[in-house]
């Protein structure tokens, strides 16, 4: 068999991603086995449960390592994969992070890494680019002080001092707490024109329900860790209405036959729909990592990497098409504007 | 027979204490359990009351086996005892102290007669009756214990070591209560390291060993017994 | 009795040294994090075990020595081995400082207190204090270890160094408990106000513990930052308090194989459970409530302290 | 020459006046009783003097040296020694080490020298533990050493706390109701050991509801009621002084 | 000014949720001396099981919202009665000799296995409650925004409050719970059927737990397993910061220490808010040791 590894958070606070991208990779394992495996061989997934937290990760990654995985996925969490990242390259692993955005994962030149998911920085100018396009004057940024949206704030607040925006209001708020009225209210007294939320989802959907219930009409724009059903569920949609977010293009929004065939798989296995994007990501890259063993006919790390830096080009991936630069990050436009409509649905901007 | 204690034993995890004490009260009667430091006189009254298990043996209380009833359930039966080492409620006030005393009493009403009873008994209680409980003297504790006691109107009383840090004036006021309680009809069983006061109360008497009834006899005849004032009269009084 | 035990630790000695040889990489990591969890226990019982202090805000100290380790050594590339008595002095200092004030809070205030400190200094670290902790990303790039040129950083080059300072660390608390000290934290433990009536300085006592086992968990500080060369607030969590806390009465508190059983079990069981994924921190959380009950004092309580008395007949009697 | 003075002391715990101006003076080398009904006030003025709680008003001097402010630590270091009414011993641990507890202020080695363990370390220990093991022997507790202090017997946990204060080799013992729970044999054991501790030119200062005791071994006797002293001179006087037979003592009527 | 105000009652809403978990929290501590870590998870327990409720039964569209609320809130808190009874029951019960250290311990793991049970029940995604069970009402006061439920929670809060302040102090078998607090023994000796009386606590102070879960779900929507922990969290902190064991405490603790959190979110810095909140404590704790109304027994010697 060809063992690829998977590490997800599995417990802890982001045990509900982990658990999705156990069941996406083992959805497309299954099937790749079902036609056949690869090089002749089954392909074997093993997770490891990194609990979201960088030491356990540290362990994981060392205990795929020892089972001697061709290749590992994962994880969520830019300083959860950053803990595991020397272990893969010193046994010559290849990983492919699908949830860590961070600049410098890829910056220090590491051989075998990859991500699939986009850069903050590239984020950061779609996002501001959106903001200047509405013609916000004075702009209110709030993350949670986590390394993603702590590092998509300043690289908002970098773009947007450059183009003479004001940042009237720049803060964290504690994620996991209920009640952001406090919040709301210190920020409404800033008076600013719209809101960037670089957070994530659970808090921008009370944020928003608590906005409209103090009758405060400020546009939000949300960044991509925003692009959840919950969402809706959370604010309601009259509160959600009008509200702006960016994300990867969703499976859904996508016209290729891999995108709507996996998500009816999907459904078909599991009987929902997958809960984040950051969960497909996981998907495309356990694709790609096959599609490079396939193509290379062979194992070995050196050559699959090479292949992924050099040879894979516009690979048709669930969420768009799929090439890696030098550095090991995906080129290419990813970042899209989405607003949520009067029925709560996600509208792809044009 | 009141109270009728047979072939006790008691252990204490896996050491034996009471190695098979036998023991009756009669209705109306004082007994006193003299014994050295260490003998098993408060291990005896605590598994009367049921605070501690008993490994084999009866304890009968007219018709009730009380080895097999559970301590709340015992008090109910009218036995109430004022614990060794007092075990007041130190953040509770010496009023809701007392009250706690008749928890179990029915006859609500009456219950104020006996507090102004046993205020007039230790009229320092009284003075204090709003202050914490953890924060009186030692002395004023043990009052507080004893008073506790007599709140319950039981019938049967046990006393472990009551006069113990009481000043002598009230050592005697304590004594002649318990005679005055006694005469009330209320059956006492009483632990004493002031044998000699306890015996000149008491109808009759039990000395006890390492876990052992040695001696059983009349008070007078105690008192009078040379080993029995060898080992806990202190001799020839000074 | 005594020589069983004797038989029993060596062997496990032993075996543990040796371990290395015949485990593969990833066990083998799984045996580093017990030797550092083993270390962060033994400062921790010092305060918990024997003074009897609750404290569930140990990541804080902790925290402070690798951040210290981290700083010195990304911006001034001192080698990170060299660091560690500077990491167990700001540590120490820091505790010296902080738990000054509150020392004298009783039970569960200073419980709830030293929870507070950990989360202080956790959003501290979070929201960049003084520009020097570089927020939730934390400090990456920090060194591997060297000793006399020879770099550390696989697996089984750093069980050695981290479980030589594991039998350093035992041999110093050993002593340490054996001696005046130890017995002033047991008196205080047992009764403040009869030990302070028998001459015994509580409120130093209670600050020189909190002192000594801060100081040592800021040199696992150091040896933790080394060894992931990325460390950030999450690292230093209340759940890391609450992990170490609990080993030490898992274990046994105020004993030394106690303790370090203890580090196997915190660590070692959520790894024995993973093949359980989803389900196994319902059984690490059902485990400690069955082994609570079923071993109150713990697995291997500690025991009375021995005393070679003078006079009276057969040489050595026991106390 | 007095080894303790009191001089006007007086505490108030709310409306309660527990010590009430009370002056009085324990001279070196003897035994003094202070007696007194419950809630006198009389373990108030063993605690303002061992430093647990403060004076509202009034010195406290000890060998010439006012003691008002200082901590409890300080004050036993000084070579004052104590009893509590209610035992408080360390029952978790063994016999030896709570008379070692009193050897501790007699002792330096801190941290370090511990950890190090120092010629000096192991010399002060190995003469503080043969130091406790003589008061043990002097108290008669050599035997139970080992044992832990909660399996002793209630009157000998009385000996064990007696024999912790001294190993702090106090000049100034003060003992709050040694006797209590003591039957009539141990008592009389109790005063030889007073007296025995008295010869070894220990004052001490105690407090005892035991009349036989109080008025076999004290020279001097103090009797505080409501806070106040109403009393004081030798035993004989102080029988006879008919205050103290109203608040205290009560008519013998045998 | 206005800003000021809304602050406040911002802070007073929050404080309220706090000091209706800080009353179960301080129930139990104040009988088994026990800090009962799973307290937390009792409330997660509660707002699940409000949610299953709410969805399975239909309540709302039988009884109307107010009697459906009521409704479900007895049910809740009965449930998880149910549920800190069977906890003191397998966890507490067996280690109520031991070491004080071993119960706590004991209490770490029952919060451990309580929050990944609610997670292998309902699934680590968070829940949302449906909306518009609560009247979105909202009371507009000179500028100030006043939701109607955050008021209606406060007055609650307050009420039960006072209901068991009375009951603890000024009752009977109050009474006899702070005895069997203070020493079990010596109550037994008084007739107080200690275990009953300890029941009785895991039954008022869960149920309370269960009934804030509740609160937190109709209120704000969402819920997840990991909710309690930061829930407990507070709410230990509130019931500390009033004088642990001590009931008005809890509820004082609990207000202030909403009303610090806004405040220092609204002058300060948001991202600081927890850290300002444990400095205000540790200020506090410095100057009164056992906490705003905590009882300071001077220890008798
Ligand atoms: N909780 C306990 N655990 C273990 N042993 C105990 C316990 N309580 C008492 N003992 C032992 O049981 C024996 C009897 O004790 P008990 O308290 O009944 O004696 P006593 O006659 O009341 O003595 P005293 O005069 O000191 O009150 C003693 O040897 C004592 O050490
Ligand atoms: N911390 C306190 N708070 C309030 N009152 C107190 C406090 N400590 C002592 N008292 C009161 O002060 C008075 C004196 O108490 P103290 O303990 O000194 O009496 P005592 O003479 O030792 O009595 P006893 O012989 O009964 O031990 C008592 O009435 C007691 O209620
Ligand atoms: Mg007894
Ligand atoms: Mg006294």
């Amino acid at each position: 068999t060809i063992k690829i590894g998977l590490m997800a958070p599995l417990t802890g606070p982001w045990a509900s991603e982990g658990q999705d991208m156990k069941q996406i990779v083992e959805l497309l394992a299954g099937e790749l086995n079902e036609h056949g495996g690869l090089l002749g061989k089954k392909v074997e997934v093993i997770s490891a449960d990194d609990g979201g937290d960088p030491k356990t990760a540290a362990l994981a990654a060392q205990k795929l390592v020892t089972q001697d995985v061709v290749g590992a996925i994962g994880t969520y969490g830019s300083s959860i994969t950053e803990a595991s990242q020397n272990i893969y390259d010193e046994s010559k692993v290849i990983q492919i992070a699908n949830g860590s955005t961070a600049v410098r994962l890829t910056a220090k030149g590491l051989k075998y890494f990859f991500r699939t998911s986009p850069r903050d920085d590239e984020q950061g100018r779609v996002g501001v680019q959106a903001l200047e396009k509405f013609g916000y004057k004075n702009v209110a940024i709030l993350h949670d002080n986590t390394t993603y949206a702590k590092g998509l704030a300043e690289e908002a607040r970098a773009l947007l001092e450059k183009k003479n925006v004001n940042i009237v209001f720049y803060d964290a708020l504690t994620p996991g707490e209920r009640d952001y009225t406090a919040i709301l209210t210190k920020m409404k007294s800033a008076r600013p024109d719209g809101v960037f939320f670089t957070g994530y989802y659970p808090e921008c959907g009370l944020l928003l329900r608590q906005k409209k219930e103090m009758n405060w009409n400020v546009p939000f724009l949300g960044g991509d860790a925003n692009n959840n059903p919950d969402l809706i569920k959370i604010a309601g949609t009259d509160a959600a209405e009008g509200f702006y977010f960016l994300s990867p293009p969703v499976p859904q929004d996508l016209p290729s036959r891999e995108a709507s065939d996996f998500l009816k798989a999907y459904k078909k296995k599991y009987g929902t729909t997958p809960g984040s994007i950051w969960a497909v990501l996981s998907g495309d890259g356990f694709r790609v990592l096959t599609a490079a063993i396939k193509a290379t006919g062979s194992t070995d790390s050196d050559k699959v990497a090479d292949y992924l830096h050099n040879k894979l080009k516009n690979y048709p991936g669930l969420t768009g098409t799929i090439s890696f630069d030098d550095k090991g990050d995906r080129v290419g436009e990813v970042y899209r504007v989405y607003r949520v409509n009067a029925k709560g649905e996600f509208i792809l901007q044009p | 027979m009141l109270l009728n204690i047979e072939n006790l034993r008691v252990k204490y995890g896996n050491i034996e204490v009471l190695h098979g004490v036998t023991l009756q009260v009669k209705q109306g009667e004082i007994v006193t359990i003299l014994g050295a430091n260490g003998a098993g006189k408060s291990t005896t009254l605590l598994s009367i009351s049921g605070l501690v298990r008993v490994a084999a043996g009866t304890i009968f209380f007219q018709n009730s086996e009380l080895q097999k009833l559970r301590a709340h359930d015992i008090v109910k039966l009218g036995i109430a005892q004022v614990p060794e080492g007092r075990r007041i409620f130190d953040t509770l006030t010496v009023q809701e102290n007392l009250n706690m005393g008749a928890f179990v009493r029915k006859d609500g009403h009456q219950i104020n007669e006996t507090r102004e009873w046993v205020y007039k008994l230790f009229p320092i209680l009284k003075e204090r009756r709003q202050q914490l409980a953890g924060t009186l003297s030692g002395g004023e504790q043990q009052m507080l214990a004893i008073g506790r006691g007599l709140m319950n109107k039981p019938r049967i009383l046990l006393l472990d070591e009551p006069s113990l840090g009481l000043a002598p004036l009230l050592v005697k006021a304590i004594f002649q209560t318990l005679d005055e309680v006694n005469q009330a009809g209320v059956t006492i069983l009483l632990v004493e390291q002031n044998a000699r006061a306890a015996l000149k109360l008491a109808h009759r008497g039990y000395v006890m060993e390492v876990g052992r009834i040695v001696l059983e006899d009349t008070a007078e005849a105690l008192l009078a017994n040379p080993e029995v004032q060898e080992a806990y009269l202190g001799g020839t009084r000074a | 009795m005594r020589d069983h035990s004797k038989i029993i630790y060596s062997t496990m000695t032993v075996l543990l040294a040796m371990s290395p040889l015949f485990l593969n990489k990833y066990w083998v990591d799984v045996l580093n994090n017990v030797g550092l969890y083993a270390i962060l226990g033994l400062s921790l019982n010092i305060i918990v075990g024997h003074a009897g202090l609750f404290n569930l805000g140990h990541a804080a100290f902790y925290a402070v020595g690798a951040y210290t380790a981290a700083i010195f050594n990304t911006r001034f590339n001192i080698p990170v081995l060299w660091l560690l008595p500077l990491c167990a002095l700001s540590a120490g200092l820091f505790a010296a400082i902080v738990m000054r004030p509150i020392i004298h809070l009783r039970g569960d205030y200073l419980c709830i207190v030293t929870i507070g400190l950990g989360e202080i200094v956790r959003i501290a670290l979070i929201n960049d204090i003084f520009g020097i902790t570089q927020g939730a990303n934390g400090i990456f790039g920090i060194d591997r270890p060297s000793i006399f040129g020879i770099s550390i950083r696989r697996p089984h080059e750093f069980f050695y160094l981290i479980w030589g300072f594991v039998a350093v660390s035992v041999f110093f608390f050993h002593r340490l408990e054996n001696s005046r000290f130890g017995r002033a934290l047991n008196y205080l433990r047992e009764d403040e106000v009869a030990a302070e009536g028998s001459g015994i300085n509580v409120a130093h006592y209670k600050l020189a513990c909190f002192v000594i086992g801060a100081a040592w968990a800021g040199m696992v500080g150091d040896i933790f930052a080394s060894k992931m060369t990325i460390i950030s607030p999450e690292s230093f969590s209340f759940w890391e308090s609450v992990l170490l806390f609990t080993l030490i009465l898992l274990g046994g508190s105020a004993s030394i194989p106690g303790v370090i059983l203890g580090a196997f079990l915190i660590v070692g069981l959520p790894e024995v459970f993973r093949g359980i994924a989803n389900a196994r921190m319902l059984i690490f959380g059902g485990a400690m409530i069955a082994m609570m009950i079923f071993r109150t004092e713990g697995i291997l309580p500690s025991r009375p302290r021995r005393y070679v008395l003078p006079d009276e007949s057969s040489g050595e009697s026991r106390a | 020459m007095s080894m303790l003075c009191i001089k006007n002391l007086t505490k108030r715990f709310g409306g309660v006046m527990a010590v009430n101006d009370v002056s009085f003076e324990v001279p070196a080398g003897s035994i003094m009783g202070l007696i007194g009904p419950n809630g006198a006030g009389k373990t108030t003025v063993f605690n303002l003097i061992t430093g647990i709680c403060r004076p509202d008003q009034g010195e406290i001097i000890f060998d010439e040296k006012s003691i008002v402010n200082l901590l409890t630590h300080n004050i036993i270091s000084l070579g004052i020694a104590r009893t509590f009414q209610t035992i408080r011993l360390f029952q978790n641990l063994s016999v030896l080490e709570n008379v070692l507890a009193g050897r501790h202020s007699r002792m330096k080695s801190g941290s370090l020298r511990a950890m190090l363990r120092t010629p000096f370390q192991r010399g002060e220990e190995e003469a503080a533990i043969a130091k406790a093991v003589q008061t043990l022997n002097f108290v008669g507790l050599r035997r139970d050493a080992a044992q832990l202090a909660k399996n002793l017997s209630y009157g000998n946990q009385r000996l064990l706390e007696i024999a912790r204060a001294l190993a702090t080799e106090p000049r100034l013992l003060i003992l709050d109701e040694p006797a209590g729970g003591m039957n009539e044999q141990e008592t009389t054991n109790l005063i030889t050991l007073i007296r025995k501790i008295r010869d070894q030119r220990t004052t001490i200062l105690l407090i005892e509801h035991d009349m036989s005791l109080v008025m076999r071994v004290c020279e001097n006797i103090v009797v505080l009621d409501y806070g106040a002293k109403i009393s004081e001179g030798t035993a004989e006087t102080v029988k006879n002084d008919p205050l103290v037979i109203e608040a205290y003592l009560g008519t013998d009527e045998e | 000014m206005e800003e000021f105000f809304q602050q406040l009652t911002n802070g007073l809403a929050v404080g309220a949720i706090y000091a209706l978990i800080a009353l179960g929290y301080t129930m139990v501590y104040g009988v088994l001396k026990l800090i009962n870590f799973a307290h937390g998870e009792l409330f997660t327990i509660g707002s699940y099981l409000g949610l299953t409720l709410l969805t399975s039964l239909g309540l709302s569209d039988v009884f109307g919202p107010v009697l459906a609320i009521l409704l479900l809130a007895a049910m809740v808190m009965g449930l998880v009665a149910v549920v800190g009874a069977l906890l003191e029951r397998t966890a507490y019960r067996p280690l109520r000799e031991s070491p004080r250290l071993s119960a706590v311990v004991s209490a770490l793991g029952a919060s451990i296995f309580f929050q990944n049970a609610v997670m292998l029940i309902y699934g680590a995604r968070l829940r949302v409650y449906p909306l518009g069970i609560l009247p979105r009402t909202a009371v507009n006061l000179f500028g100030i925004y006043l939701p109607l439920v955050k008021l209606l929670i406060l007055f609650a809060s307050v009420a039960i409050m006072t209901a068991l302040y009375l009951y603890i102090h000024k009752t009977r078998i109050g009474t006899a719970i702070r005895a069997a607090a203070i020493d079990q023994g010596a109550a037994r000796l008084m007739g107080i059927d200690v275990d009953r009386v300890i029941l009785i606590v895991f039954l008022i102070g869960p149920a309370l737990g269960g009934a804030a879960g509740l609160m937190v779900g109709l209120l704000y929507g969402q819920i997840n397993f990991t909710m309690g922990w930061v829930y407990g969290l507070k709410a230990f902190t509130a019931a500390i910061l009033g004088g642990i064991g001590n009931i008005p405490g809890a509820m004082v603790g609990g207000i202030l220490l909403g009303v610090i959190e806004a405040m220092g979110a609204a002058y300060i810095s948001i991202a600081w808010k927890d850290a300002i909140a444990f400095v205000v404590l540790i200020l506090i704790l410095i100057v009164r040791p056992t906490g705003l109304l905590g009882e300071r027994v001077a220890e008798k010697v």
